[in-house]
């Protein structure tokens, strides 16, 4: 295969990815809690949004070409959505093996699975309905209209459904049960029970040490007879040290602020994963992979788009995809 | 001033380009005929004219009244009929032409309608559902859909096809009115009906 | 909009609709029926079912599954028939589209009005349901009937235009409906349970969003399909 | 003997993977682009030689040859 101009680009970034890849394995630290298949993320994370904004990118060729009627916005629109179903399916087993490894359940319905599987859902739906429309000026505005209509779904799916269902395994206070972002202050003076979703907890005693606050807090997991308790700590600087889990959940205990005289804690419930990316080598690895799997997308768009165009050029009247 | 113009008009159906850069200027009192064999596009063409089908390429544009109308809005000018034109079979005939006079926002009285339906030849049929007519009488309430607005632009597809001999006259007669006030096209391949023609289009069917 | 001509338009259609589904039935029986036959079997196979927590979500999954379903077979008729009959050109050339959009969707929103009645009535007695708030169901129900209708009556238009009507229609709305499907069958387990009005908003609150964004979304859009 | 599947080798294997995988679909890519490259600029070329079709309409005005 003889090089030509413009493969240097392409060389970089089958360099670039490969590198991501190897860094992922070697370089990125474990993190406690979720083992090697943690590393998973690097990937996940940058290939679920791109999905959606492929997706974005699909609707908006979408409406230029309901405004300008030129078959050459449809056929942006097809490219991307086609990048985006690729990079849905890859995400949704991306997702699912780092849910079986560190969950135990491929699949949970939980919100963001949710969401990414009524995305595959729209993609199926929109090629559905391009191959059954027969003639080509009718295929172009129907598929249009319909993206253009499922993306204006989308605030619903990602925003509205998630705060109404019930859990979620995804790292973010706003998304999990119970959990309010400032977390729930307790006091040994004052009220010492509190809740964090359905999980009663009571301020047992609070100690500090030269470098340690220790709370110690006596939890009461709903459905269990017996009574847990978590050490959860504070480092001298203020920040969490010690994250117990909480009995049988994959959820952990985070002591945000501790004052040892006057007795007072604030505690918040978190998933594992939270803080991830305050490692700097799995940060600068993690961008990394956001920019190699985004030029990467926009490399398959292109060609996909070169293709549909010499269709489409070629035959006029029948582009069947 | 009625006038209507295409420009350019290109269609291409799958692989099939059925119109290729045809330009046509009509204005009032002009009575056009296409001809041309099955599978030319004659009933394409008017189609398009009517807006029920946009070209692949070109431009229609209708003056009726001082208004220019844009494609979208063509049906205020347009009268259209054509043998596969279907109206609802679970109305009567006199419900079908409320119907559409109302949704077209025109205030016609129920005589005006009764006098419509005689006049096509439907006089007593009025309070009939759709679904017993016979496929000459439903052609006949076709002429009264078409002519309900009294439309700028008429556009008669095969328009005595399935009619018996009076047909013809009824066909004469609405031609001769349209002349007075608007215009006509008429696609058909009869021989008495290419009489009417002040223009003469022929198409040849796509290779 | 506010176009007098408009209303006159929409108001005919919606009557015309009207009076042709009630000569022929065609629509009425079959979504009857299959709101009947469904309600019949899910009580017969389960009985009343045990109280718990999650009883009152099991039956308003039911109530939304069967409204679903019936939804499905009932709803994509107003654009399909006039495909079918080929009366759609006729139409095309004389109403005003916005016109043509708020008929039908009238039309549907008053057929599945009827199915919701009808459906959960069924649901009540056949499968003993308790039901705490009875105002808070009639909201919930019916902020999530013009949700269901705003979502599909667009896609309704859609397929009434392609070559697989029947099987594409639930293909196309499903993955639309979702966000308001899962908002109105805990917003109903929550009528169920018989919550208060303050906690019972949001839900309702959720689905006349998305009500109101999807009805926006295809007054824009409706002209291009229809034309 | 060490297995594959070894906590402390699984990880080289499970790179190793990746890191093929990832060459083969980048080859594969960077063929598929040379091809799509090459037929655009052929069509590209051909395009511009190809003249266009003649109008198929005959427009007749007034009665000499009507009748």
């Amino acid at each position: 295969m003889a090089l030509r101009k413009g493969d240097g680009v392409k060389i970089f970034l089958g360099l670039w990815i490969a590198a991501v890849i190897y860094s992922m394995f070697l370089v990125v630290p474990q993190y406690v809690g979720l083992g090697d298949a943690g590393r998973i993320i690097i990937v996940h994370v940058p290939v679920a949004w791109i999905t959606s904004a492929a997706f974005f990118l699909s609707a908006i060729y979408s409406i230029i070409y309901l405004w300008k009627r030129n078959p050459t916005s449809d056929v942006a629109a097809v490219a991307a959505a086609e990048v985006g179903t690729l990079y849905c399916i890859f995400a949704t087993i991306t997702g699912s093996i780092f849910a079986e490894v560190v969950w135990g359940t491929f699949w949970n319905w939980d919100p963001r699975e949710t969401s990414i599987l009524v995305l595959l859902l729209i993609y199926a739906a929109y090629f559905a309905l391009r191959s059954s429309v027969d003639d080509s000026e009718r295929r172009r505005r129907l598929a249009a209209v319909y993206n253009i209509f499922a993306a204006v779904t989308m605030p619903f799916l990602l925003f509205v459904a998630p705060r109404v269902a019930d859990s979620t395994l995804h790292p973010n206070c706003a998304f999990l049960q119970g959990s309010k972002c400032e977390g729930v202050s307790l006091s040994l003076s004052g009220a010492k029970i509190g809740q964090l979703g359905d999980v009663v907890i009571e301020l047992k005693s609070l100690t500090k040490t030269d470098d340690l606050t220790q709370a110690t807090i006596e939890v009461r997991m709903p459905g269990m007879k017996n009574v847990a308790t978590l050490i959860p700590t504070l480092d001298s600087a203020g920040k969490p040290a010690d994250r117990p889990e909480f009995p049988g959940q994959q959820f952990r205990m985070v002591l945000l602020e501790a004052d040892a005289t006057a007795g007072t804690v604030r505690v918040n419930m978190q998933a594992p994963g939270t803080n991830l990316l305050s490692n700097p080598r799995t940060l600068w690895v993690f961008l990394a992979s956001n920019l190699g799997f985004l030029a990467l997308a926009f490399w398959l768009y292109q060609i996909r788009r070169t293709i549909l165009q010499v269709q489409l050029t070629l035959t006029p009247g029948e582009m069947n995809i | 001033m009625q006038a209507l113009e295409l420009a350019q008009i290109t269609l291409d159906y799958g692989r099939r380009r059925v119109l290729y850069d045809l330009s046509l200027q009509v204005t009032t009192g002009q009575v056009v005929v296409v001809t041309g064999s099955n599978g030319s596009g004659k009933s394409t063409l008017l189609r398009v004219i009517a807006g029920l089908q946009r070209p692949t390429a070109g431009a229609v544009w209708c003056i009726a009244d001082g208004v220019r109308y844009a494609p979208a809005q063509m049906r205020h000018a347009i009268g259209w009929m054509a043998p596969d034109l279907m109206l609802y079979r679970e109305l009567t005939g006199h419900e079908n032409l409320r119907f559409f006079a109302d949704v077209r926002g025109l205030s016609i009285s129920d005589t005006t309608i009764a006098d419509l339906l005689a006049e096509v030849g439907l006089a007593g049929r009025g309070g009939d559902l759709l679904a017993t007519y016979s496929s000459g009488m439903t052609h006949r309430l076709r002429y009264a859909y078409a002519l309900l607005h009294q439309p700028a632009l008429l556009l008669l597809d095969e328009p005595s096809v399935m009619l018996d001999t009076t047909g013809h006259d009824l066909l004469a007669r609405v031609v001769a009115r349209q002349r007075q006030h608007g215009m006509t096209i008429i696609a058909t391949n009869d021989e008495r009906e290419r009489r009417f023609a002040d223009v003469l289009v022929s198409l040849e069917v796509a290779v | 909009m506010i176009d007098p001509q408009i209303w006159r338009a929409t108001r005919a259609i919606f009557v015309r609709e009207w009076r042709s589904e009630l000569r022929n039935r065609q629509a009425l029986n079959a979504v009857a029926l299959f709101a009947i036959c469904s309600v019949v079997t899910v009580s017969l196979g389960l009985g009343p079912l045990m109280r718990s927590t999650e009883v009152g979500l099991v039956h308003a999954a039911f109530v939304w599954v069967i409204l679903l379903f019936a939804a499905f077979t009932a709803l994509s008729r107003v654009f399909v028939v006039e495909e079918e009959q080929r009366t759609a050109a006729a139409l095309r050339l004389a109403a005003p589209p916005i016109a043509v959009y708020l008929g039908k969707l009238c039309f549907n929103l008053v057929l599945l009005l009827g199915l919701t009645i009808l459906v959960t009535v069924l649901a009540i007695v056949l499968l003993n349901i308790r039901v705490g708030a009875y105002d808070l169901l009639i909201g919930m129900l019916l902020s999530g009937a013009l949700a269901l209708v705003a979502g599909t009556t667009l896609v309704a238009a859609i397929i009434a235009r392609s070559s697989s009507r029947g099987a594409l229609f639930a293909v196309l709305s499903l993955p639309i409906l979702i966000p308001m499907l899962v908002t109105a069958v805990r917003g109903t387990a929550l009528a169920f349970a018989g919550v208060s009005w303050e906690r019972g908003m949001a839900p309702i609150q959720t689905l006349l969003a998305y009500a109101v964004a999807m009805f926006v979304a295809s007054l824009f859009l409706f002209a291009t399909v229809w034309e | 003997m060490t297995t594959l599947l070894d906590a402390g080798v699984a990880i080289y294997v499970a790179m190793t993977t990746a890191l093929i995988v990832w060459v083969g679909v980048f080859l594969f890519l960077l063929r598929i682009d040379h091809a799509t490259q090459d037929v655009a600029r052929q069509l590209n070329e051909r395009a511009t030689a190809t003249d266009a079709p003649q109008s198929r309409a005959t427009i007749v005005t007034n009665d000499s040859a009507i009748q």
